[in-house]
């Protein structure tokens, strides 16, 4: 972030960024086939037997359906001879779009500079893109196959399910949720936000009673279960010092930061203590997520340089 | 930290692993399985989480492919179910005898989180009743005579966050008693261990857990230490370490400074 | 009545696979033994669509435990899988399909397994099973048949669950019992939050050195518990600088926190006394989107450097980014959230922090909130009973360990066993006293 | 009827799950419940989605600030949905190849494929990679031992981090005699997760259950009724 820190030393810092990763570019670009995508063709044929059933074949007569898809040669197995074959071609849409992924998290990489209208640009599509794939998965996965399959299972059969029994039928009990969807789409419109209430009543009834059963079962009552431990732990030979230290200090650090979160009574003597020891376990508890969050995030950028270094400027095996 | 990360990565520095209790707990809760029992994997993470948890859920394909487990993937996050299509042409390369149907399915994303496995611990098809490539459950071999997950010998979960494995835990390990093994974020694991081991049989947290888990695979079954995609964790924990180094001094820098602004205030 | 005719059917049908057992005709090819003792009962607290079938691994089977290790399985005989096979008795009304009415092959089970759960069974029907055991070379063992046949029945309350229900009515009872009080006028007492005294600090300083005060009312939405309390808290702080005169500044999030923010302070600065130096454009609107709203509200702190800084409500990844400027302009931070993963960088960098539930109660402690007390108290009374099973249970179990009694009858024992596996457990009422389980339980 | 009505509703959904789940006879009324629960999750998608789109319209029609952006969010979300629900590029099915759109909707090599090939999963990735820095400025600037809670706090941290990589071994390899070997610090830091960790959990998690339970039974009694909006 560039706070107050004297502009003239981070824009260097900055500069010697810029720099080096130029020559790094340069220098894959001379060296590698930086950020190509070769792909071969692969063919797919079909023809209809007698009673209209498809089954694949190798010689494809005029009447049949036909296609090609590609499949991707990973950089190891591009040799040179392959590509003189002909047969691996390079493929312009996938090497556009693998330079401009580079390029876009190139944009984000810049917010470290500043905020910036490169950062602002990616950010904006990244929350078109991924609002939109959404309502697309929204729409084949679940509104399709769960609720028009169930209402037109003819229509949907013969579109774009083929695989499904379309002897169900027009089902009524569907209807419900249909219109509850359609109700709770009149929140957008100015003036019917009323009848959105009633969808989004039964979605926070339906909410609150499975959430209350599922915290009740495995965090209350199953987590009590789990705290009764003995705490004179006796192993075959006899008394154990260690697994008895452990159950002991278990349960005095569970009891006592319970008691830090209790609010009837006042924090003084006894109680002020445990509630002491108890925020002492609490802060080693937040530590350690503190450790496991700080590793989780650097495994992230680790990931998205292997990508930049990897995939496409070939310096490192990409995976 | 940009330098911190970039110089491991480019000099492909790879450092040995220790396995610990915790993968060694999910290794063995794999492994114990007869060969060929039903595992449910769920993949509820996202390409943000990718860095961090694609190379466990690679882990676990591959496991559960050697021990000829029969999977079933879902997702229960929208842009989950392209991550179990990166597993399933991890088995179509690295394992072409497996056929699908027989020894691995891939259902379809559904919305509704934790309702989703409410619905598929009492009654599978009232959810799935195709599976992704459009055929109907009752024409699938390995899914035909499976009523609900609770035929499951085992869930695998790899979770960014909710819908996750503490709602797996809730919902359907507590209740119906499923053995269940999770890989999760780092931001999540400290969050999973009091689940453990009456709820939760295993649970590894962030890449380090990822690599130990590797490394627990390769020493079982060597064939798979020689492939280069198998050790995709063990590779990022190079930069991890010379960034946890950077992290303390960091710290310790920080602190340093403040004491002696603070010693030089009161003085 | 249900224990007699389980026994009867074990009874039975013991006799008949012994009788099967009792001639084995010496068959050409090495047959494995079959399995023994099939018993069948409908599964207990379900909805009549499952039945259980158990039997007792049969003596070719390597992991049979009662095999001596002396008697030495023959390699041809080992036992690979075991067939279930059923067929449909009485179809209870309805036409039964003809390949049902005779055996049909079910499920296939490996060695080593000895129960299986069939789900695929209709409420009502009757059923017959019979298992056999099959060996590597795919020969078949004699058939063990269950004589008596099962007819799944659907229980009228999950036994297994009645203890679960029982915490639920015990939990819910303690918190409407509460929010009744508190409504009826009720005071209830709850203790002072070491937090408030940090805000009200926090807000001195600020007003000192005359520079404005910044809350953030975290990034959720006006629907969640978090926002809500945080406003309660914005209530409190716009109170206090009133009084002493300082400026507010609060930039939100979402549109609808921004309305009700502004409610709040405005209603703040009347209860003060000061109506006209309510400033509504303080409160602003910035963007939805995570990393925007935390670059906008940055930018603000590094120019205007407010004296204080105060984050209450839900926090995701960005919290930290707020901190930690907050910390680089030096001023008082002090912050309340119930977000478990941004707990350590909040205690990590502000002056002090609320923690989960002590930020509800201090939202509860400010607001008098008839309803938020009542659950409050509620939600005590509820940690209080946890703390108490708690210790009961460790009581006996150090109890037993320590006494190293192995029999397992005695009260300590039983005691305990009740309490994990009935109270904690999922196995109903059961039989109190000697943790002997009925035959339906299994001994978790 | 704007207010009772929801409120009936909410009422009646939440009972009719709690007494699925008690009740086997009930069970089958729960599932339709949540089924549709399901299902309506997808039209809060929709929601979600238009929600958006009202809000960048406003602020492209209003010329506000920054509308640009507003304008290349649309483009990209109505851009993304077009592809996606014509299956652009989608070749049918292997199983079936006379149904033209029974293929699957992110086929490799399809738009949609291209879209979060290209543009979804580089940018959603790296925004979050973004906090490996943010973690690394905060660290030096903001994590004082200002009180003995934060100095326990950065001392577990410390630990953990060195414990979960291979520092924590090598540092401790020649000298740390065979006894005290539980106190290097990848052992250590396991103890750390399984004793002092899960007692803190376990009582931060018995306390969020006792939060959930309260707000559950407060909209299943009516009690709270903010849900409803103000009007």
């Amino acid at each position: 972030m560039s706070t107050d820190t004297p502009k003239k030393s981070n824009a260097l810092i900055w500069g010697i960024i810029f720099v080096i990763g130029a020559i790094m570019l340069v220098w894959s670009m001379t060296t590698s086939r930086t950020g190509q995508v070769w792909i071969t063709p692969e063919q797919h044929a079909f023809t209809a037997d007698a009673d209209g059933k498809y089954s694949t074949t190798q010689t494809p007569v005029a009447g049949d359906i036909e296609w090609t898809t590609y499949n991707v040669v990973p950089d190891s197995e591009l040799t040179q001879e392959v590509i003189d074959s002909g047969e691996a071609s390079l493929s312009w849409s996938r090497t556009i779009g693998l330079w401009l992924s580079a390029i876009f998290t190139l944009f984000i990489l810049s917010f470290l500079v500043g905020d910036n209208p490169a950062y602002k640009f990616a950010e904006a599509m990244v929350v078109g893109t991924s609002a939109g794939y959404v309502m697309v998965i929204g729409l084949w996965d679940v509104f399709v196959p769960n609720l028009l399959a169930k209402l037109f299972p003819v229509l949907v059969q013969s579109w774009t399910l083929p695989g499904m029994d379309a002897s169900g039928g027009f089902q009524w009990l569907y209807i419900i949720p249909a219109i509850l969807i359609i109700m709770l789409l009149f929140q957008l419109m100015p003036s019917g936000g009323w009848i959105s209430r009633w969808p989004i009543a039964f979605f926070i009834g339906i909410t609150a009673g499975y959430r209350m059963i599922g915290y009740v079962e495995a965090d209350l009552v199953a987590q009590i279960k789990a705290g009764i431990v003995p705490l004179w732990i006796t192993g075959e030979g006899g008394f154990e010092f260690w697994p008895t230290f452990n159950a002991i200090l278990l349960t005095v650090a569970t009891l006592s930061a319970m008691i830090y979160f209790f609010f009837s009574i006042e924090h003084k003597g006894l109680v002020g203590k445990t509630a002491r020891v108890g925020i002492w376990f609490l802060m080693i508890t937040f530590g350690a997520s503190f450790g496991y969050t700080v590793m989780g995030r650097i495994a992230l950028l680790a990931a998205r340089l292997e990508f930049l270094f990897g995939d496409w400027l070939h310096f490192i095996p990409s995976s | 930290m940009l330098l911190a990360v970039s110089i491991p990565i480019l000099a492909k520095t790879v450092f040995p692993e220790v396995i610990s209790r915790q993968a060694k707990l999910v290794f063995d809760a794999i492994d114990d399985l007869p060969d060929g029992s039903r595992v449910l994997l769920s993949y509820d993470f996202d390409p943000a989480s990718q860095g961090e948890l694609l190379p466990m859920a690679q882990a676990f394909t591959r496991h559960c492919s050697i021990k000829g487990h029969k999977q079933y993937y879902m997702a229960l996050w929208p842009l989950g179910s392209p991550m179990v299509d990166l597993s399933i042409d991890t088995i179509e390369s690295e394992y072409p005898d497996l056929v699908y149907g027989e020894d691995y399915v891939k259902f379809d994303y559904k919305t509704g989180g934790e309702a989703v496995i409410r619905m598929i611990t009492q009654d599978l098809r009232g959810m799935f009743e195709l599976d992704s490539k459009g055929i109907s459950l009752d024409d699938i071999p390995m899914t035909k005579n499976v009523k609900n997950i609770q035929d499951m010998d085992l869930i695998i979960n790899v979770s960014a966050g909710d819908p996750g494995t503490k709602q797996w835990v809730q919902f359907a390990a507590t209740p119906f008693g499923i053995t269940t093994v999770s890989g999760c974020t780092g931001v999540q694991a400290p969050q999973m261990y009091p689940y453990i081991p009456e709820q939760l049989a295993g649970v590894l947290g962030a890449i380090k857990a990822a690599a130990e888990y590797e490394a627990a695979i390769d020493d079982a079954y060597p064939s798979i230490a020689d492939n280069p995609k198998a050790q995709e964790a063990k590779r990022r924990m190079g930069p991890q370490l010379v960034a946890h180094s950077l992290m303390i001094v960091l710290i310790l820098v920080g602190n340093w400074i403040f004491f002696m602004s603070r010693k030089r205030g009161q003085a | 009545m249900r224990i007699r005719n389980i026994l009867a059917v074990v009874v039975a049908m013991s006799m008949t696979c012994f009788a099967a057992a009792q001639s084995p005709s010496p068959a050409p090819s090495l047959v494995p033994e079959p399995p023994t003792d099939l018993i069948v009962a409908d599964t207990p607290d379900d909805a009549g669509n499952s039945v259980e079938v158990h039997w007792n691994l049969s003596e070719s089977d390597v992991f049979n435990t009662l095999l001596s290790d002396t008697q030495e399985v023959n390699p041809q005989q080992i036992v690979a899988t075991y067939t279930v096979e059923r067929k449909v008795t009485d179809g209870n009304g309805n036409e039964v399909s003809d390949e049902d009415a005779s055996w049909r092959k079910v499920s296939e089970i490996g060695a080593g397994e000895s129960q299986w759960t069939d789900r695929s069974v209709n409420l009502g029907w009757s059923y017959d099973y019979r298992v056999c055991a099959v060996d590597n070379q795919g020969d078949k063992s004699t058939w063990c048949n269950a004589s008596g046949s099962v007819t799944p029945v659907m229980q009228m309350f999950n036994m297994s669950k009645a203890w679960l229900a029982i915490w639920m009515l015990l939990f819910g009872a303690f918190i409407a019992y509460f929010i009744n009080c508190a409504r009826s006028g009720k005071k209830l007492w709850v203790r002072k939050i070491a937090g408030l005294e940090a805000i009200d600090e926090a807000v001195g300083r600020a007003t000192e050195m005359g520079r404005p005060i910044l809350f953030v009312a975290g990034i959720q939405d006006i629907n969640e518990i978090q926002t809500l309390a945080g406003l309660t808290v914005l209530s409190r702080v716009a109170k206090t600088a009133a009084e002493y005169g300082a400026q507010i500044e609060v930039p939100t999030c979402r549109s609808l926190v921004m309305a009700a923010a502004r409610e709040t302070v405005e209603a703040a600065y009347l209860a003060a006394g000061a109506p006209d130096s309510y400033q509504p454009d303080r409160i602003h609107y910035l963007t939805d989107e995570q990393f925007a709203f935390v670059a906008g509200v940055t930018g603000y702190m590094v120019r205007e450097e407010p004296a204080a800084c105060i984050y209450m409500g839900g926090f995701y990844a960005e919290s930290l980014i707020l901190a930690e400027t907050g910390n680089h302009i030096g001023a008082i931070q002090v912050a309340g959230t119930a977000m478990p993963s941004q707990l350590p960088f909040f205690v990590a960098s502000c002056d002090y922090t609320l923690i989960g539930e002590e930020f509800f109660a201090a939202s509860a402690y400010l607001s008098g909130d008839p309803l938020q007390i009542g659950s409050l108290k509620g939600q005590d009374y509820g940690k209080f009973l946890s703390v108490l099973v708690l210790i009961i249970g460790i009581f006996f179990a150090t109890t037993i360990s320590m006494t190293e009694s192995d029999e397992s009858d005695g009260f300590g024992a039983g005691a305990l066993n009740y309490i994990q596996n009935n109270i904690l457990g999922n196995e109903g009422f059961g039989s109190f006293g000697g943790g002997d389980t009925d035959i339906e339980g299994d001994d978790s | 009827m704007k207010r009772t009505v929801p409120l009936v509703i909410a009422i009646v959904a939440g009972f009719v799950l709690l007494i699925a789940n008690f009740i086997p006879f009930a069970e089958g009324w729960g599932l339709t419940a949540q089924e549709w629960f399901n299902i309506l999750a997808v039209g809060a998608m929709v929601l979600g989605g238009g929600n958006l789109v009202k809000l960048h319209l406003m602020k492209v029609s209003g010329q506000r600030k920054g509308w640009g952006y507003s304008l290349v969010t649309i483009v990209c979300f109505f851009g993304t949905i077009i592809i996606g629900m014509s299956k652009m590029g989608v070749h049918p099915n292997t199983l079936y190849p006379d149904y033209a759109w029974s293929g699957y909707y992110l086929e490799s090599g399809s738009g949609l494929w291209w879209i979060y090939q290209h543009m979804i999963v580089p940018l959603t990735s790296m925004m979050f990679a973004m906090l490996a820095f943010y973690v690394a400025t905060a660290a030096f600037r903001a994590f004082r031992a200002k009180n003995t809670e934060a100095t326990l706090l950065l001392v577990t941290a410390g630990i953990v981090l060195l414990g979960r990589t291979y520092a924590g071994v090598w540092l401790f390899d020649g000298w740390l005699p065979e006894s005290m070997l539980w106190l290097r610090f990848d052992n250590l830091t396991v103890w750390i997760m399984e004793i002092p960790n899960t007692a803190g959990t376990r009582a931060i998690t018995i306390g969020i259950a006792l939060g959930v339970v309260a707000t559950s039974l407060r909209i299943l009694l009516g009690v709270d009724r903010s849900y409803l909006g103000q009007d």
